[in-house]
């Protein structure tokens, strides 16, 4: 059994027990422990299940590579599936409960797929459920769906009940690992100078030297950790960030690093993660390596499991994983494993090595001196046990697997060998090559990621390099600080790698299949990815069906795409693919390695962008009294502007149809202030504009106000507003609510990259004034009760504008109309708009003064026919179909999208043009609704004639309005046509004028 | 005018890691020319006591102040009440040189971040070096914050103080506060 | 070609499963084909099937310079659906769709249509307004669409946030037969029916030079030597422009990136698709339980197929407020392709300056749902000239100013 | 996520402080151009795998547009000019030259 031990677990802090629950057992663990540390110590082997075979899963790693250990934790707000063990910290109060499975882990129904398996080989799905065609939506699928996926999810009531944020970072040299080679090529970098972050993402410093001895200057590699870590923190220019992973490089020397505040300890104040964005002119990634599994019949069983793991948990945690532990091998490194067990006083009955006979190496020699029996060119035929180990057949390596001999045992501990973790190095494409002498790949220093100049802009220190030895590992890391610190523009201070033993090794011999001529029975059951449930079988099916591209088997059986990402499987595929197809492993290549290193929160993604700081709400000053005053708002781009102000006993199309009808009878109040409003001014400002709008704008007279139109250069309709001469050089012109920026960024973009030359200035002062629409019948005499101004007809015309004063407030004052009404718009400093507002309010409160909001707005525009950017356009829509030649100047040469609208499509006779549209029965046309003509085009649809741009109901005309664009609209007065509604109706509509109200327009003229 | 309310009316928050307040009005004329020309240079100088900044700075003496802008802008900053006298002050100085000077000082919001940990705050929001090395009073920096413009400068090491656009300031100021919260410190500043 | 069946599976787990064949051969070229493929994704690969299935064409090579399915057919969000507003696009994108609807029984290959249905979410009075256009001109057009109220998104999509802060869910168009297929399965299964056809597949081949004889093409030659043929084919998405190049004409196109995730595995939470797009995000889950994420493209042109991360932030924070649960879940891996993006951001579908030659290109981010139906209508234009399903996406409109703009209705990505 | 140096202001910024504006050095046709003219002014683009001359606006900064040579392959910056030149400047081009041998761009090489 698995188990605590009485000495030993350098990470603990055993003063304080810790009390946690596993599928609802509470269980004692020790500060310091992990979730994994604390399973084991409780002789929790079994922990989950995999995903298509709901096999057994028991822990295999101690790291961020494991496949198997993963439980869903937290409960409401906090609630998460999928965390892993191996990284989840151990804090008091801890609930974790396992995964996929039904009706609990120890006995689950989906387990029946296991005995299933060889009906369920690699892509089984793509040749069976396909009769007949309706079962796969109502039966196959949802099967499928409901046995796969992992953890729970998350309740849909229940709001994310931490807080993420973000910090940007800027660093001359950043560390990624903060194992031994992480901290030697820091302090090589930091001693130039050169500004370093080194990210940890355990919570411990030192890595595995710790754990795999070895001597550094003398000390214990531990000592050394614990000295250079102070020496470091003793530098201004050095910061080391533990629980923070690279979590993904990206372009131009980008790296993510993913900070997990307080996942080890919920209760605390402030954010869960802190998604760091570190801009770094060197990145070096000391991430060490990934011990690899074995492929051998039974791998999967919980308790086998990785000899440096068995090993982390004995000397960390003092958790031992099993009584009696059979360590299986291709490498020495996995003897470390077994001196460290019989160090603790634990079995190992045996020491089963591939390689064949030969020199005994320090390693070898140490273990035998110990009692172990080394097994030689032996290797593992199969595993016995189910829901864990109880034993092992033993073969020879080179045979087909028949067996030698039965090892009594409660754990295994294997290693294929170590593969360096290259992800961070070729996640923005930096470059592999294979390496024989350790069957890896490593690194490529020629072909690093490139950076913004061209550079290369990561490097790759130690075991991440491909370096094996502690003092190899220690001078790589050396050099490699020192070049990442002068590639940062620093000068290297010589810096001395630290001199270190440890033992010398035998060389590894690659295994990738155990016993080397394993049959299928030992192959089906040989795991390569532990969570997805690949096989080496499968694998070989892959390659015998075609899919011999490495990325056509790693997509047709699945290897390499569960939550692990195959940090441990992908090297033991590759190598079985390359064997399938009798080529070299490199030639097969590798997947492409993606960020991130491991899975992190979409929270951290999202960082502070939630509830109320989503996304930007922009605020007019009179904001906060619409607000109080029953406004329905509706969003306009980031603006919020009230549809309609909802009184008590109303709904909105009440209050809408009140708003419209009050509007034309006494007095509105619309709030504008959201409309653009670009001042251009400049001795060319006129031929500015000229080239801007539609219409001739350079003889509009100081005072004068005229209504223009923007074209794209591509010739569609983009914009529209009045433009007010303000003097000789200066114009203001009014943009829709939408165009504020992009009208003034067009602006700004064709005089800085077309007419350089030309005299103009711009500048948007939208947000500089509140701007009041005061509009109906009664609005001159509102004003005139403020006071200040000659607002008569001969003293201040239509389409006119003054500076003046009125109620005390001074103000620009534009006398336009876009409601057909008598109208002002009156323009007051933004600080005073409130104010100004209260005071029309005031004023009005005789006049029946009433605010009213876009949908009235619309309503008011549509009864006069005058059109609206994005009803009437849509950006395929020219002024020319909109029966709006009266504003497109023919005496201009050119303007933006003249030649444009020069072209065969934009002259044709066949465009759609603006009608207005009435009902017989005056009901209202549906929105958006199309007209039909006679049958059908090549492709079987309805032949379309039209459609309806604006529909509403007028409660002015009581009747149903609406304008739309009619194929020969304008020649077709009287005619009716059909529009077949989405509820199975046919509405028939009139065409006529789109001007429905005071079609004189004497309204305005008052 | 009493009826005077800047964007947020001076609203403060101090319940977390940094102070954050809006300000109130401060008077701003954004200034569009060459700025190499000297009735512009004259413009700008005589009416704020300060010398013309270099790129990416800022010069203040109190509520007067010049921010480089852009190669053809200046912000100038005067008190609110001084805005129309300014204005006129320059248009004269500017005399017929091309140029445009225009109030902005309503169009914008003033919010200060202050305290020790100031720079973390706006590090969270803005995609700039804001280390003590990198990052100096006297510099000026037109940038980002999460998902709006804005520009910011130091009033002294461990003061902020940000303009953004009026409409965004309960944004700005909501974001600082979520930037600000208890338990935040992150300790990268040394 | 052994036909697969439930049957079959079982009779081959008796002898190991030995008995199973390539999935496609892999023939080395021959030095004349009728016609030849540029590009064995998705859309050639089905250009090809129809070529033989439609039009007996079968001497026919799919010449791949990678793995086959390798481009953006093995990397997009796999959304199908046909709800389009222009009469072009739904009436090749319905046809589509419509083909996906047999598609595993006709290429007897299972790519796992999934007819879940996808609502395209509507939160702003403007978009409900485009939606409800759109939903008049589908009715016309054969597109079987609905216009639902947002209690019936909930019904639909229990866990979304109808709520929003700052953009209340207020309705969204609903196509029930939209949904999602294994994109991988798609190109798969076209290839083994290809190359049951007799046509050659051939990868890891790939183009240097397109060979022309007096305004005609004769063939191209390729790193496996030249190739003779009477028709081209150029269906290469994120390469138009070098292939192109190589014909001699210029194409009215960019290449972008554009990025998609997907999160950890986790059981089904939801059963239709999403898109919303005034806050750019997609959101569907897989059979496999991960929720797939899709967002918008870079600004600038990239070759990469990586793209920049503030996109994926973009669309990550979008998704957690409209999904809340969405947040407690983790990114597992982003990537990104590069997708060719038009001056209407419609598609091509032309003959071109060079007889014989014929492009299908500019699909921008929808070009996974639309594979058959493409397919279907490029070998109508390939064999006959014309096809009434290409007729308007010829690349001559942009010289007419004669738009197929899908933007109009509500700024609607595909 | 590329980072850029603006050549108005100086500043060197990520990416999300930028506009990406298309293909730079484009000749505008107007009302008297021909239809190809005027397409290959609004439509075409030289979208090559390689060396890009492209606009781009400090619209988080300065408000400037510039001009960025840079390749799509590798997304190397060889240099950002300004938007007000027809032509990139020889020390860019120069530069470009020795990265890439055999560059060219419309006109330039």
């Amino acid at each position: 059994m698995s188990t605590r031990l009485a000495t030993g677990g350098r990470l603990l802090n055993k003063s304080k027990a810790l009390s946690f629950s596993f599928n609802g057992t509470t269980l004692k663990g020790f500060e310091g422990d992990t979730l994994a540390s604390a399973l084991l110590a409780n002789d929790r082997v079994l922990m989950g299940r995999s995903f298509k075979y709901h096999r057994p899963r028991g822990v295999v790693a101690s790291g961020s590579e494991e496949p198997n250990g993963l439980v869903q934790m937290g409960e409401g707000g906090k609630f998460e599936p999928n965390q892993r063990v191996t990284t989840t910290e151990l804090f008091e109060g801890l609930k974790a409960k396992s995964q996929n499975h039904w009706p609990s882990l120890e006995y689950d129904v989906g387990a029946l797929n296991a005995k299933l398996s060889r009906f369920m080989p690699a892509g089984f799905y793509y040749k069976m459920f396909i009769h007949p065609r309706s079962f796969w939506k109502h039966v196959y699928e949802p099967i499928i769906r409901h046995a796969a996926g992992l953890g729970a999810a998350p309740k849909a009531t229940d709001r994310d009940a931490d807080t993420y944020e973000h910090f940007y970072a800027f660093c001359d040299v950043l560390v990624i690992g903060g194992g031994v080679a992480g901290l030697q090529a820091a302090k090589a970098a930091a001693a130039s100078g050169a500004k370093v972050i080194v990210a940890e993402q355990t919570a411990h410093l030192g890595g595995r030297a710790v754990v795999d001895g070895g001597t550094i200057d003398g000390q214990t590699a531990e000592d050394f950790v614990t000295a250079i870590t102070a020496e470091l923190e003793a530098m201004d220019n050095v910061t080391i960030r533990t629980r923070m992973m690279g979590a993904g490089v990206y372009d131009h020397g980008y790296v993510l690093g993913y900070e997990r505040l307080k996942d080890h300890a919920p209760e605390m104040a402030g954010p869960r993660h802190r998604l760091w964005r570190i801009r770094a002119a060197q990145t070096i990634t000391a991430t060490g390596a990934i011990e690899r599994p074995l492929s051998f019949a039974g791998n999967d069983i919980p308790g086998v499991m990785l000899a440096s793991a068995i090993r982390d948990y004995v000397v960390n945690y003092g958790v031992s994983s099993g009584d009696r532990t059979v360590v299986v091998t291709n490498n020495d490194d996995a003897y470390r494993t077994a001196i460290a067990l019989k160090h603790a006083g634990l079995d190992v009955p045996a020491i089963i090595d591939a390689r064949p006979a030969g020199d005994d190496s320090d390693l070898i020699a140490r273990a035998k001196a110990l009692g172990i029996r080394v097994m030689m060119g032996h290797g593992i035929a199969t595993v016995q046990g189910g829901k864990r180990v109880t034993g092992v057949e033993i073969c020879a390596q080179a045979g087909e697997g028949a067996v030698l001999e039965e090892i009594a045992c409660d754990a295994v501990a294997m290693s294929g060998g170590w593969s360096p973790v290259v992800h961070l190095w070729s996640h923005c494409g930096g470059k592999l090559t294979w390496d024989e002498s350790q069957a890896s790949f490593r690194p490529d220093p020629n072909r690093p990621p490139l950076g913004d100049k061209g550079q290369g802009f990561v490097s790759v220190a130690g075991a991440a390099n491909g370096e094996t030895t502690l003092a190899a590992i220690l001078a790589d890391a050396t050099d490699c600080g020192k070049e990442a610190a002068k590639a940062a523009g620093f000068k290297a201070k010589a810096t001395k790698a630290p001199v270190a033993e440890d033992a010398v090794e035998r060389a590894l011999l690659p295994v990738w299949l155990m016993p080397q001529g394993a049959g299928y029975k030992l192959r089906s059951k040989a795991w390569l990815d532990y969570q997805n449930d690949v096989k080496v079988s499968d694998v070989q099916l892959a390659a015998q069906e075609g899919f011999t591209s490495v990325e056509h088997a790693k997509r047709y059986t699945t290897l390499g795409m569960a939550t692990d990402q195959g940090k441990l499987s992908n090297i033991n595929g590759l190598a079985i693919l390359s064997d399938s197809l009798n080529q070299p492993i490199p030639q097969t290549g590798t997947t492409t390695f993606r960020p991130p290193y491991t899975p992190i929160s979409m929270g951290s993604i999202g960082g502070e962008a939630r509830g109320d700081v989503f996304q930007p709400i922009r605020r007019t000053p009179m904001y906060d009294w619409h607000e109080a005053n029953g406004a329905d708002w509706e969003p306009v781009g980031q603006w919020r502007r009230p549809y309609a102000y909802v009184q008590s006993g109303e709904t909105v199309h009440d209050a809408v149809m009140r708003e419209t009808k009050n509007t034309r009878e006494n007095l509105g109040l619309l709030d504008a202030s959201t409309l653009g409003k670009i001042i251009v001014k400049g001795p060319d400002a006129g031929k500015f504009l000229d080239m801007l709008y539609t219409n001739m704008m350079s003889t509009l007279k100081v005072g004068k106000c005229r209504y223009g139109l923007m074209c794209s250069e591509n010739g569609f309709l983009i914009d529209d507003g009045v433009v007010a001469r303000i003097d000789d050089e200066t114009f203001l012109c009014h943009t829709t609510t939408g165009g504020a920026e992009t009208i003034h960024g067009h602006m700004e973009e064709w005089l800085q990259t077309e007419w350089w030359d030309w005299n103009v200035y711009v500048a948007n002062v939208t947000e500089q004034y509140a701007q009041v629409a005061v509009v109906g019948p009664k609005a001159r005499k509102a004003l005139e009760a403020l006071g200040g101004m000659d607002l008569s007809a001969d003293a201040f015309g239509f389409m006119e504008w003054q500076d003046g004063s009125l109620g005390g407030f001074d103000v620009r004052a534009y006398r336009i109309s876009f409601s057909g009404e008598l109208s002002y718009e009156i323009a007051v400093p933004a600080s005073q708009g409130q104010a100004f507002w209260d005071a029309l309010m005031a004023v009005g409160a005789d006049l029946g003064v009433m605010p009213y909001g876009t949908e009235c707005l619309h309503i008011l525009r549509a009864e006069k026919g005058f059109i609206m950017i994005g009803d009437e356009t849509d950006g395929t829509v020219i002024p020319q179909d909109l029966g709006l030649n009266w504003a497109i100047s023919k005496k201009k040469t050119d303007f933006l999208g003249k030649r444009a609208q020069q072209r065969e499509h934009m002259v044709s006779d066949q465009r759609w043009k603006l009608v207005g549209l009435e009902t017989i029965d005056k009901s209202t046309l549906p929105d958006g609704a199309y007209a039909v003509g006679e049958g059908t085009n090549a492709n079987g649809q309805r032949v379309m004639i039209g459609r309806v741009t604006s529909s509403y109901h007028s409660p002015n005309l009581e009747r149903g309005i609406a304008m739309g664009l009619v194929l020969h609209g304008p020649d077709r007065m009287g005619e009716v046509i059909t529009f077949p509604g989405t509820d199975g109706k046919d509405y028939e509509a009139k065409i006529v004028s789109p001007v429905f109200y005071d079609p004189e327009g004497e309204k305005p003229n008052v | 005018m009493s009826n005077l309310i800047s964007a947020l009316d001076k609203a403060t928050d101090n319940s977390g890691i940094a102070k954050i307040e809006e300000i109130g009005l401060q008077g701003m004329i954004t200034l569009r020319g060459d700025l190499s020309k000297a009735a512009v240079k004259k413009a700008a100088t005589s009416v704020t006591g300060v010398e013309m900044p270099t790129l990416g700075h800022a010069n203040h003496d109190g509520a007067s102040g010049l921010c480089w802008m852009s190669t053809d802008e200046l912000l100038v900053l005067c008190p609110y009440d001084q805005v129309a006298d300014t204005l006129a002050k320059m248009h004269t100085a500017l005399g017929k040189a091309h140029a445009l000077a225009v109030d902005v000082s309503d169009a914008r919001a003033s919010l200060r971040v202050s305290g020790p940990n100031a720079r973390e705050v706006m590090a969270k929001l803005a995609p700039v070096d804001l280390s003590p090395e990198a990052f100096k009073p006297g510099m000026f920096r037109r940038t980002r914050m999460a998902q709006v413009a804005a520009a910011f400068w130091m009033v002294d090491d461990a003061t902020f103080q940000i303009v953004c656009f009026r409409s965004n300031a309960q944004y700005v100021f909501d974001l600082l506060k979520v930037a600000a919260q208890n338990g935040s410190e992150v300790g990268f500043f040394k | 070609m052994k036909r697969y069946s439930a049957f079959a599976i079982a009779r081959e787990a008796t002898r190991y499963h030995s008995g199973w064949e390539r999935a496609w051969r892999a023939p080395e070229p021959k030095t004349k084909y009728d016609a030849i493929i540029i590009g064995a994704g998705g859309h050639g690969l089905a250009t090809a099937y129809y070529l033989g299935k439609n039009f007996g064409i079968t001497n026919v090579a799919i010449i791949e310079k990678g793995w086959l399915g390798g481009g953006n057919t093995g990397r997009n969000t796999t959304i199908i659906r046909s709800n389009y507003l222009q009469d072009p696009s739904a009436a090749i994108y319905e046809k589509s769709r419509f083909l996906y609807e047999t598609m595993s029984q006709d290429l007897n290959y299972n790519v796992m249509f999934s007819p879940r249905g996808v609502i395209m979410l509507a939160q702003t009075h403007h978009e409900v307004r485009g939606y409800q256009r759109t939903a008049h001109a589908n009715a016309l057009q054969g597109v079987p669409t609905e216009w639902i109220n947002p209690q019936r998104v909930k019904e639909l999509c229990p866990i979304i946030n109808l709520e929003g802060p700052r953009y209340p869910v207020l309705g969204g168009l609903w196509q029930a037969r939209g949904g999602t297929a294994r994109h991988d399965a798609v190109a798969w299964g076209y290839a083994r029916a290809c190359s049951d056809m007799g046509m050659d597949v051939i990868q890891q081949c790939e183009v240097t030079n397109i060979r022309r004889e007096g305004g005609k093409v004769v063939g191209v030659d390729t790193t496996k030597g030249a190739i003779d043929c009477d028709k081209l084919g150029i269906v290469v998405a994120g390469h138009s422009g070098d292939l192109a190049n190589m014909a001699g004409f210029r194409l009215p196109l960019e290449s972008v990136a554009l990025q998609a995730l997907v999160s950890e595995p986790i059981k089904p939470a939801m059963d239709v698709v999403i898109m919303a797009n005034t806050v750019h995000g997609y959101l569907s889950q897989s059979d496999k339980g991960e929720m797939v994420i899709g967002g918008g493209t870079d600004g600038y042109n990239n070759y990469t197929q990586r793209g920049s991360f503030h996109h994926v932030e973009e669309t990550v924070r979008a998704l957690n407020e409209t999904f809340p649960m969405l947040s407690r879940l983790k990114m597992l891996r982003q990537w990104g392709g590069i997708v060719d993006v038009t001056g209407d951001r419609s598609p091509i579908l032309s003959k071109t300056p060079v007889d014989g030659v014929f492009i299908n290109c500019g699909w921008g981010t929808g070009g996974f749902k639309a594979i058959p139906g493409s397919g279907w209508a490029m070998a109508e234009l390939m064999a006959k000239g014309h096809s009434p399903l290409t007729d308007e996406f010829g690349m001559e409109r942009f010289i007419e100013g004669r738009f197929i703009d899908e933007s109009v209705a509500a700024g609607v990505a595909h | 996520m590329l980072i850029l140096n603006c050549p108005c202001c100086g500043v060197t910024a990520e990416e999300t402080e930028f506009h990406a504006g298309g293909e730079a050095h484009l000749k505008r046709f107007g009302p008297d151009s021909s239809n190809e003219d005027f397409e290959n002014y609004m439509f075409m683009r030289q979208n090559p795998k390689g060396v890009h001359l492209e606009r781009w606006r400090h619209n988080n900064g300065c408000g400037k547009w510039f001009h960025a040579a840079r390749c799509t392959m590798t997304l190397e910056v060889f240099g950002t000019y300004s938007a007000q030149t027809y032509e990139p400047p020889k020390e860019i081009c120069d530069l470009i030259s020795a990265k890439r041998p055999g560059w060219s761009w419309g006109a330039f090489s």
